[in-house]
C-alpha cells in the first residue's frame, strides 16, 4: 500500500517537474546566455496557458463563428509562437535598453512585467480561473499504471515535455549556437564586430526561452484551471530549481525540474505539510555544500 | 437618535474577483443589497441610503483595514456579505468594538456566533453546523460511514471539518484522515490519491466554489468515483452544479439555505434577481444578502434611529418572514436560525438552473446548535 | 639567524588537474625589494594569490616572520601586515582620495564596526591621510574623487592607501602595466621611495623597471622557479635568456 | 556568467555625484527636506486619516531599512517581505499571547527580525548579486511557509485582535492620536538610525565594499562580516516597521510576508531614489497613496504599479530624489 | 615628412570623426594603406589610436567622414556588416576573450570571412601555450595567454585585415619577440596590418609607415626607413 501511494504520489511529482524542468530551462536559456533573470516567466506561462483558452472558447465568437474552438494541438503550436513574439517584443521595446546596466534592473524590469501581465489577466478574466475545455479527445481517459489510475493526458505531458527539454539541450549545448550566444552576453560589441548579428540573435533566444514558457502553458492548461494567478507562486519554485540545477546549466535545469517534482511528490506520502518547503531546503544544502547547483560550473 | 450623519450606508465587502466572486460573494451579491435597498424605496427614515463596495481579495488583513477606514472615515452603518470566514472573523470582531454591525452572510463559521460571537455581529443564512446535518446524515445513513477530509486550510475548511466529524461520529462513523489544501488550489490530485490511499468510503469535501469543483473534477478524471468511493461535497451552489454539469454532479447531496424552486414567492423572486444580474440565478447566499438588507432597513425604521445597539436590539425582536426565511429569528448570539434544505442533482429540468430537487426539509432548530451549544459566552448569561 | 620576512616552502597549486604552481620555495630578506618575473602564466598572479590566501594553496607551507600563515584567511594576513595590489588598478572610485586613504588608517582606531558613531571622528585621521597622500605627490588631488585621477594617480593612489597600513610587506601585481613612458617612471621613483623601512615583493615585465628596483629576482617558468639572484646574474642565466627574454628564440618553436 | 556584478546603482553608472556633503548649498537642501520631513510627520494627523499616515511612516521606514542594504552596501534582497511580517507575527504573538505592552512586543518583533536576519543573511552572502537577490527570494519563501503552517501564526487566517494595549502603562494606544505620535517616533528612531549608520565610520567600510569589494578585503576588512551586520541591521529595522505596522492594524498576516511585498518595498526605494537619505520616504509615500487612491479600480492598481516599475527602471534608475539631487546639483540627500 | 600616395589604396579613410555619446575623439583622420602593407598607429595614452580602430570596426557611438575598403564605403554599415564584408579581423585592447567559453569555443567563435583562414593545427603550432590549455575556461588564463589567443582567434577567420591594437601589453620579452616574428610572418603571407603600438621598436623594420596620432588627429606620418633620423622627433611625440 505504501509503496503504491510512493510510486502514485511520485507519479504526480513527476508530472509536476514537466513545468518545473520546462520552465527552469526557459529560464535558464535566458539567464545563461542573457545574464537577464525573467521574473515574468511565470506570467507568460500563464499567458500560454491563456492563449490556448482564448483559441478555443473565444476566438471563434469574435470572428463570428460561434462553434469554432481552436483545437488544443493548434494552440500547442501557436501558444509558444504568440508567446514568444511577446517575448521578443519585451526584449525588444524594454530589456534591450539595460543590457548595459547590472542584470539585476533586468529582473526588477520583469518583476515590472509581471505584475501588468497578471493584472491585465485579472482584469478581463478575473482572479479565480477558468477550466480550459478543450482537452483533446484523443487524450481523454485513464491508464491503468498498476499502482494507480493515471489520465492518458497527464501521461502524454510528460513523456512531450522530456522530448521537448533533450531537444533543446542538443541545440544549446552540442551546437555552435551556444557558444555564440555566451559570448554574446558577454561583450556584445565584440561578437558584433566579429560579424554576428548579435541583437537579433538575442531577441531570438529571449523569443525562444519565452516561447518554452508558452508551451509549458498551454501543456499545463487541460491540468490546472486556467488561471491568472496560476504562475505567480510557482516563478519562486523555479527560481530555486535553477538555483539548484546551477543558473544557466541546461542539463541542470531539466534533471532539476524532473528531480525536484520527485521529490516533492514524495515528500508528500510522508509529511504533506512540508512538500511546500521541501525544494527551498534543499535548496539551502545545495547552498552550503555546492554553491555553483548541482551543474553549474563551480567557479 | 434619527439617523447619523444623515445617510444609512451599508458597506458590502466581499470577495469581488477570487474564487468566491461567484455564487457566494460577487457582483451578484452587491446586485442583490441594491435591489433590496431599491425595493425598500432608497431612503428610510427620510433619508438616503447607500450602498458601497470592495474587494476583501480573501484577505483579512486587506478587509480588516478596509473596514476600519469605512467605520472611521466614511461613517459606514453595517457591514455585510463578508464571504469567507477568516475575513468575516477579523471584521466582526473589529466593527463590535468600534460599535457597528456586520451581518455575515457569505461566511460559513460557526464560530461567528459561536466562541467568537460579539456585541453587533450577526450571521445570516448558513453555517458550518447547519450544513453537515443535512448532508452528512443522508450520506452515512447510506453506508458512507468513514470518512478522509479534503478541507479548504482556513477558518471555514476547519470549522466544517470539525462540524462534519461530530455528525459523522455521533452516528457512529469514523473520520480516517484528512488533508489540508491551501485557499484556490487548481490541482487536488495528489490529495485525493491520499484520501483514496486511506480506504475511506466517503471522500468529504470541506471546501467551496472552485475548489470544490476542482476537486470534484478531478476526482473523476482520477476515476476515483469509479474506484468505489463515494464524494460528499459539503458546501455546494447551484452554480458550482452548474459548471461542473448534472452528469458530472449525478447524485450528490447537499444542504442550502433556500433554493429558488421552492414556492411562488421564491420563483418570483429569482425571475426580479435574474433581471438584476445578467441572467445568472441566484444562489441561496445572494436571497439571504437581499433578506438582510430588508431586515436591517426594517429595524432601523421601527427603532426611528439607525443607532446600532437600538438597531440590534429591534433585530432580534423581529421574526424574519419572507421568501426566504419562514419564522426564522436572530438570536442573541446573532445567529438567524431558519430551516434548512437536504436537495439532490436532478438532470434533464427544463429550466437550466433548475438542477436540484428537495429531498429534505432540515427544521432550524435540528440544523443549527442551540444556543447553550453554540459556545457563545456573551449569549449564556 | 637568517633574516626572511617572508617563506614559502614547497608552495604548490593545482587547477583541475593542471599544476600552476609546484614546489615553489621563496626565501624574502627583509628590507629588500624582490621581483617576481618569467613568461606569463608562469604562475606569478598564481604566486601572489596564494601567498595572500586569495587562494588556497594545494600544498606547502607560507612563514611570515617565522610563523605559519598558511591556514589564515585573507583579512587575518592582511592585518598581519601583508597587504597587495592587484593588476589591475583598485581603488575605491566614488570616495576622495583623502577617503581612499582614510578607510587604510580607520582600521587602527577600531571603530569600523560602530554603526552607532558619527563618521566626524574619522578626521582625526586627516591630517596623517594628507601626509600620506603628499608621499605619492597626490596631496593636492585629496578631495577629488578616485575616478577623476588619471590612470598613473590611481596606481599611485592605490599604493599610498596599501601604505597606510603600515605594512611590513607589500606585494605589488604589475605596478606599471598600461602605463605611458612617463607614468612608469613616476612609478618606479614612488617605489623605491616607499620601500624604505619595509619589504617590497612585486611582479613586473618592465625588465628596465626590475633591472633599477630589484634586489633580488626571482624567475619563475611552467609554475616552478627557473632562477634566482640579483639582476646582473639572473640576466645572464641562459635558461632565463631562452625562457624569459627568449634570446636564442630561432630554435625555440614560436 | 560572472559573478563579480558590482553592486546596484553604484559606480560605473552614475558618474557625476555632486560636490561633497558638506557643502554649503547641500546643507540648505537637507536642511529643507528635514524640516519638511518633521513638519509634515507632526502635522499630518490634522489633515489626513491617521491610519493611513501610521501606515505611510511604517514602509517608509521598511523602505528606509531596505536602502540601507541597497543603496548602501549594494546587496538587492528580494525576501525582506519575511523580517516585516515575520517581525509582526512575533511581535503579534508576544502582545496577543504573552501579554506584552505593546513597545517590548514591538521590540521583540524586531529582534526576531534580527535573528531571521542573521539566518537568511549568513545563508545569503556566500553569493553575490543576481544570485543573492534569488536565493534571499527562496528563504523568504521558506519563512513565509512557516507562517502559513506554524500553529501560533493563524495560518491564512492571520494573526488577529493583537491589542493596541498601553503605553508603559499610563496612556491608551487605543487613542488614535496617541497611537499616531507612538508610531511617528519609532519611525524617527528608525530613520535616525538608519541615518547615522550610513555616516558612520562602519557605513563608510560599506560604501568601500560596495565600490569594490577585493580591495576592501586586502586591506584587511572582513567583507562578509560587514555585509552580514549591514543586514542584521536592515532585517531588524523592517521588522521594527513590520511589528509597529501589526500594533497599528491589531493584525499581522500573511500578505506582509509575501513575495510581492518584498516588490513593493524595492519599488518604493528605486522610485524614491536607491542610496539617497528621503528618497525611501517619497518613494513609499507614493506607492501606498497610489495603492490607497487607486484602491477602488481593483486589479488594475498592479498595473499601475507593474507599470511604474517599469518606468522607473527604464528611466528613472536614480529616482525621484535622484534625479533632484542632479538638477540641483546637491548630495547627501 | 614623405607624402608618399598609394596608387591603389586598399584602405583609405579620410576625415574619419567619431564619438563617444557626447564626447568627440576623433577630429579628423586621414591615412591609407596599400594591400599586404603594414602601419602601426603610434601616440601617447588617449590620442586615439584605439578609438581609430573601434571606429573602423564600427565599435563607435557616431562616426563621420570615409572609411573605403576595397573601394566600398563603410560608414553606413551596421556593425555586424563590417568584419565579413571587409575580411577584417579585430583584435581589441582589453584582449575581449570571453570567460564562458573554453579556450577552444573562444577561437571558434568568430564566424569564418573569407578563405585561406588558418586551421587549428597552424594556429596550436604558432602558439603552442594554447594547445595545452585549450580545455580551460578563457579568463582563466594568465594574461599572456590571453593575449595570444586573441590573436590567434582572428587568423583562422580568413580575415585578410588584421588590426591589432597594443598586442605586446603585459607580455614577456620571450612572447613579444615571438609575437615580432609571427607579424612578420604574417605579412609576408601577404596580410594587410595596422598596429597599435607605445612601442615603435616592436614595429620597426616591418612596417612600412608609422602614423603618429595626437588629439584625435594624425600630426604626422613616418616611413619606416626615415624612423632612424626621426628620433628625435618621435621621442618628442611619444613623451612629455
Ligand atoms: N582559476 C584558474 N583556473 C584554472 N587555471 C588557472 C586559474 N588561474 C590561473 N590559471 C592558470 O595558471 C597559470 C598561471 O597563471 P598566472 O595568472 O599566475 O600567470 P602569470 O604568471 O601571472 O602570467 P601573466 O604575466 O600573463 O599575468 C596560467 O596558465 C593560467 O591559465
Ligand atoms: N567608451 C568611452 N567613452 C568616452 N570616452 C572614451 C571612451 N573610450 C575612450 N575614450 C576617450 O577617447 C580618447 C581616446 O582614447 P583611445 O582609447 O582611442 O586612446 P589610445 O590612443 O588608444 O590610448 P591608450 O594608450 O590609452 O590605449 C581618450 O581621451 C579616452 O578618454
Ligand atoms: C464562500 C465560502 C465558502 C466562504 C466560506 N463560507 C468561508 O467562510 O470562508
Ligand atoms: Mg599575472
Ligand atoms: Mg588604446
Amino acid at each position: 500500500m505504501l509503496l503504491k501511494l510512493i510510486l502514485a504520489q511520485g507519479m504526480l511529482g513527476l508530472n509536476n517537474g514537466v513545468f518545473y524542468a520546462m520552465l527552469s530551462l526557459g529560464l535558464a536559456i535566458i539567464f545563461g546566455l542573457l545574464n537577464v533573470v525573467n521574473f515574468a516567466h511565470g506570467a507568460l506561462y500563464m499567458a500560454g496557458a491563456f492563449v490556448a483558452l482564448i483559441l478555443y472558447s473565444y476566438v471563434g465568437a469574435w470572428i463570428g463563428l460561434e462553434q469554432l474552438h481552436i483545437n488544443f494541438w493548434v494552440a500547442l503550436v501557436l501558444a509558444p509562437v504568440i508567446v514568444g513574439c511577446f517575448g521578443m517584443l519585451i526584449e525588444r521595446l524594454l530589456l534591450r535598453h539595460l543590457y548595459k546596466f547590472d542584470p539585476i534592473y533586468s529582473l526588477l524590469l520583469t518583476f515590472g512585467v509581471t505584475l501588468v501581465l497578471q493584472g491585465l489577466f485579472i482584469n478581463t478574466f478575473g482572479a479565480s480561473g477558468t477550466p480550459y475545455p478543450g482537452q483533446p479527445e484523443q487524450l481523454r481517459g485513464v491508464v491503468n499504471l498498476g499502482f494507480m489510475m493515471f489520465p492518458k493526458y497527464r501521461l502524454f505531458a510528460i513523456v512531450f515535455s522530456v522530448l521537448v527539454c533533450l531537444a533543446v539541450w542538443f541545440v544549446i549545448e552540442r551546437t555552435r549556437i551556444g557558444a555564440m550566444l555566451r559570448a554574446g552576453t558577454e561583450n556584445p560589441e565584440l561578437v558584433k564586430a566579429f560579424g554576428i548579428n548579435v541583437p537579433l540573435m538575442v531577441t531570438l533566444t529571449f523569443g525562444f526561452g519565452t516561447g518554452l514558457a508558452g508551451l509549458a502553458g498551454v501543456l499545463a492548461a487541460p491540468i490546472y484551471s486556467v488561471s491568472p494567478l496560476m504562475g505567480a507562486d510557482l516563478i519562486i519554485i523555479i527560481f530555486a530549481v535553477v538555483v539548484i540545477g546551477g543558473m544557466g546549466s541546461i542539463m541542470g535545469a531539466v534533471v532539476a525540474g524532473f528531480g525536484l517534482g520527485l521529490i516533492e511528490g514524495i515528500t508528500k506520502v510522508f509529511y504533506a505539510p512540508a512538500a511546500n518547503t521541501v525544494i527551498f531546503f534543499l535548496m539551502v544544502v545545495v547552498l552550503l555544500v555546492r554553491p555553483a547547483g548541482l551543474f553549474g560550473r563551480q567557479s | 437618535d434619527g439617523i447619523s450623519d444623515d445617510v444609512v450606508k451599508i458597506g458590502v465587502l466581499g470577495d469581488m474577483s477570487g474564487v468566491y466572486s461567484t455564487g457566494f460573494s460577487g457582483d451578484g451579491a452587491v446586485a442583490a443589497v441594491k435591489m433590496a435597498v431599491e425595493d425598500f424605496g432608497g431612503e428610510v427614515l427620510g433619508k438616503k441610503i447607500e450602498v458601497i463596495s470592495a474587494d476583501h481579495q480573501n484577505k483579512a488583513d486587506v478587509a480588516s483595514a478596509t473596514a476600519r477606514q469605512w467605520i472611521d472615515e466614511d461613517h459606514v452603518d453595517m457591514i455585510t456579505d463578508l464571504t469567507n470566514s477568516a475575513v468575516a472573523l477579523a471584521v466582526q470582531q473589529l466593527a463590535s468594538d468600534k460599535g457597528v454591525i456586520t451581518m455575515s452572510t457569505g461566511a460559513a463559521s460557526a464560530d461567528l456566533t459561536g466562541k467568537a460571537c460579539t456585541k453587533y455581529g450577526i450571521h445570516y443564512g448558513y453555517d458550518t453546523h447547519a450544513l453537515p446535518v443535512g448532508t452528512a446524515t443522508a450520506v452515512v445513513k447510506n453506508g458512507g460511514d468513514s470518512w478522509y477530509f479534503i478541507t479548504a486550510d482556513y477558518a471555514f475548511g476547519h470549522a466544517l471539518q470539525d462540524n462534519t466529524s461530530a455528525v459523522v461520529k455521533e452516528l457512529g462513523g469514523s473520520v480516517v484522515g484528512s488533508s489540508d489544501v491551501p485557499l484556490a488550489s487548481t490541482d487536488f490530485s495528489s490529495y485525493l490519491l491520499q484520501a483514496q490511499s486511506s480506504g475511506a468510503k466517503v471522500i468529504g469535501l470541506a471546501n467551496a466554489g472552485q475548489d470544490t469543483v476542482n476537486a470534484i473534477k478531478q476526482a473523476h478524471e482520477f476515476g476515483i468515483v469509479e474506484g468505489g468511493q463515494q464524494l460528499a461535497g459539503m458546501l455546494v451552489l447551484i452554480s458550482d452544479v452548474k459548471s461542473l454539469g448534472t452528469d458530472v454532479a449525478k447524485g450528490l447531496n447537499f444542504t442550502v439555505g433556500w433554493y429558488w424552486d421552492l414556492d411562488d414567492e421564491s420563483r418570483a423572486w429569482k425571475e426580479k434577481y435574474m433581471k438584476y444580474s445578467n441572467g445568472a440565478a441566484p444562489t441561496f447566499v445572494h436571497a439571504a444578502d437581499y433578506s438582510l438588507t430588508l431586515a436591517y432597513l426594517n429595524a432601523i425604521k421601527a427603532a426611528g434611529t439607525d443607532d446600532s445597539d437600538a438597531v440590534r436590539a429591534e433585530l432580534s425582536k423581529q421574526k424574519i418572514d419572507d421568501f426566504f426565511a419562514k419564522g426564522g429569528m436572530i438570536r442573541k448570539d446573532g445567529l438567524l436560525e431558519h430551516d434548512m434544505y437536504l436537495v439532490q442533482v436532478q438532470e434533464g429540468a427544463e429550466d437550466p438552473w433548475n438542477v436540484a430537487k428537495v429531498v429534505r426539509t432540515i427544521p432550524g432548530n435540528e440544523a443549527y446548535a442551540s444556543l447553550k451549544d453554540g459556545g457563545c459566552a456573551m449569549a449564556q448569561e | 639567524m637568517s633574516d626572511f620576512i617572508l617563506e614559502a616552502r614547497q608552495l604548490g597549486k593545482s587547477f583541475g588537474g593542471f599544476r600552476a604552481v609546484n614546489n615553489v620555495n621563496l626565501n624574502v630578506e627583509r628590507g629588500t625589494i624582490h621581483a617576481l618575473i618569467g613568461p606569463n602564466g608562469a604562475g606569478k598572479t598564481t604566486v601572489f594569490n596564494l601567498l595572500t590566501k586569495f587562494l588556497t594553496p594545494s600544498s606547502g607551507q607560507i612563514l611570515f616572520n617565522g610563523e605559519d600563515i598558511t591556514d589564515l584567511n585573507p583579512v587575518e594576513i592582511a592585518n598581519r601586515g601583508v597587504v597587495r595590489s592587484f593588476q589591475i588598478s583598485a581603488v575605491f572610485p566614488h570616495l576622495t582620495a583623502l577617503e581612499n586613504v582614510r578607510l587604510a588608517l580607520q582600521k587602527r582606531l577600531g571603530v569600523s564596526y560602530h554603526f552607532w558613531r558619527s563618521k566626524s571622528l574619522l578626521s582625526e585621521l586627516d591630517d596623517e591621510a594628507i601626509e600620506r597622500l603628499d608621499q605619492v605627490g597626490l596631496k593636492r588631488f585629496a578631495h577629488l574623487r578616485a575616478v577623476e585621477l588619471p590612470y598613473g594617480r590611481k596606481r599611485a593612489l592605490e599604493i599610498a592607501t596599501t601604505l597606510g597600513l603600515e605594512p611590513e610587506l607589500m606585494l605589488l601585481d604589475e605596478p606599471t602595466q598600461g602605463m605611458g613612458t612617463e607614468d612608469v617612471g613616476q612609478v618606479a621613483e614612488l617605489i623605491r621611495n616607499v620601500s624604505v623601512g619595509r619589504t617590497i615583493v612585486m611582479v613586473e615585465h618592465n625588465l628596465g623597471v626590475v633591472a633599477d628596483l630589484a634586489d633580488t629576482i626571482t624567475v619563475l617558468n611552467r609554475g616552478e622557479i627557473l632562477a634566482e639572484g640579483p639582476y646582473d646574474v639572473v640576466s645572464k642565466d641562459p635558461a632565463v635568456m631562452e625562457a624569459y627574454m627568449g634570446i636564442k628564440a630561432d630554435e625555440v618553436e614560436a | 556568467m560572472s559573478e563579480q556584478t558590482a553592486g546596484i546603482g553604484n559606480a560605473s553608472e552614475f558618474e557625476d555625484s555632486g560636490p561633497a556633503e558638506s557643502a554649503p548649498g547641500n546643507r540648505i537642501v537637507q536642511g529643507v527636506l528635514w524640516g519638511l520631513l518633521i513638519l509634515s510627520i507632526l502635522v499630518a494627523p490634522a489633515f489626513l486619516y491617521p491610519v493611513f499616515v501610521m501606515q505611510l511612516l511604517c514602509f517608509a521606514l521598511f523602505a528606509c531599512a531596505f536602502n540601507l542594504l541597497i543603496g548602501f552596501t549594494g546587496l538587492l534582497s528580494f525576501g525582506h517581505a519575511a523580517f516585516f511580517g515575520g517581525a509582526a507575527y512575533f511581535a503579534g504573538h508576544a502582545i496577543k499571547v504573552w501579554g506584552l505592552p505593546p513597545l517590548f512586543g514591538i521590540i521583540t518583533g524586531a529582534l526576531g527580525a534580527a535573528v531571521l536576519g542573521y539566518l537568511v543573511g549568513a545563508l545569503a552572502i556566500r553569493r553575490q548579486g543576481i544570485y543573492f537577490a534569488m536565493i534571499t527570494l527562496a528563504l523568504a519563501q521558506i519563512v513565509y511557509f512557516f507562517a502559513l503552517q506554524l500553529p501560533f501564526t493563524g495560518g491564512e487566517n492571520g494573526l488577529q485582535g493583537i491589542p493596541r494595549g498601553t503605553l508603559f502603562g499610563l496612556v491608551s494606544l487605543n487613542d488614535p492620536i496617541v497611537m499616531y505620535y507612538f508610531v511617528a517616533a519609532i519611525f524617527m528612531i528608525g530613520f535616525l538610525i538608519i541615518y547615522r549608520t550610513i555616516h558612520s565610520p562602519f557605513g563608510q567600510v560599506l560604501q568601500a565594499i560596495r565600490e569594490n569589494e577585493a580591495r576592501a578585503l586586502s586591506l584587511g576588512y572582513n567583507v562578509d562580516r560587514f555585509k552580514l551586520i549591514a543586514f542584521v541591521l536592515s532585517a531588524s529595522l523592517a521588522g521594527l516597521a513590520g511589528a509597529t505596522k501589526a500594533v497599528v492594524f491589531q493584525f499581522a498576516s500573511l500578505t506582509d510576508a509575501h513575495w510581492q511585498t518584498s516588490g513593493e518595498v524595492i519599488l518604493m526605494t528605486l522610485l524614491g531614489g536607491m542610496g539617497t537619505i528621503f528618497g525611501p520616504i517619497i518613494g513609499a509615500v507614493t506607492i501606498v497613496t497610489l495603492q490607497h487612491e487607486l484602491a477602488s479600480i481593483g486589479s488594475w492598481v498592479q498595473v499601475v504599479i507593474g507599470g511604474i516599475f517599469i518606468v522607473s527602471v527604464l528611466l528613472f534608475r536614480r529616482g525621484i530624489i535622484g534625479e533632484l539631487a542632479r538638477v540641483l546639483k546637491v548630495s547627501g540627500v | 615628412m614623405s607624402m608618399a600616395v598609394i596608387d591603389k589604396p586598399l584602405l583609405k579613410i579620410a576625415d574619419l570623426h567619431a564619438w563617444y555619446g557626447e564626447s568627440h575623439v576623433l577630429h579628423g583622420i586621414d591615412l591609407e594603406l596599400g594591400e599586404g602593407q603594414l602601419i602601426t598607429l603610434l601616440g601617447r595614452n588617449g590620442a586615439g589610436r584605439t578609438t581609430t580602430l573601434r571606429a573602423i570596426m564600427g565599435m563607435v557611438d557616431r562616426r563621420t567622414g570615409s572609411i573605403a575598403l576595397r573601394g566600398e564605403e563603410f560608414i553606413g554599415k551596421p556593425a555586424h556588416r563590417i568584419a565579413p564584408s571587409g575580411r577584417i579581423g579585430y583584435c581589441p585592447e582589453e584582449r575581449g576573450i570571453f570567460s564562458s567559453l573554453t579556450v577552444e569555443e573562444n577561437l571558434l567563435l568568430p564566424p569564418v570571412v573569407g578563405e585561406g583562414g588558418m586551421s587549428l593545427d597552424d594556429i596550436y603550432t604558432m602558439f603552442p601555450n594554447l594547445r595545452e590549455v585549450r580545455k580551460r575556461m578563457g579568463t582563466r588564463l594568465s594574461g599572456g595567454e590571453q593575449q595570444m589567443l586573441a590573436i590567434a582567434r582572428i587568423l583562422r577567420t580568413g580575415a585578410r585585415l588584421l588590426l591589432l591594437d597594443e598586442i605586446t601589453e603585459g607580455l614577456a620579452p620571450v612572447i613579444v619577440k615571438a609575437l615580432g616574428e609571427a607579424i612578420r610572418r604574417l605579412k609576408a603571407q601577404g596580410y594587410t596590418i595596422i598596429l597599435v603600438e607605445q612601442n615603435f621598436r616592436f614595429a620597426a623594420g616591418v612596417a612600412d609607415r608609422h602614423y603618429v596620432i595626437e588629439h584625435g588627429r594624425v600630426i604626422d606620418r613616418i616611413d619606416d626607413a626615415d624612423v632612424g633620423t626621426s628620433m628625435d622627433k618621435l621621442n618628442h611625440y611619444l613623451s612629455v
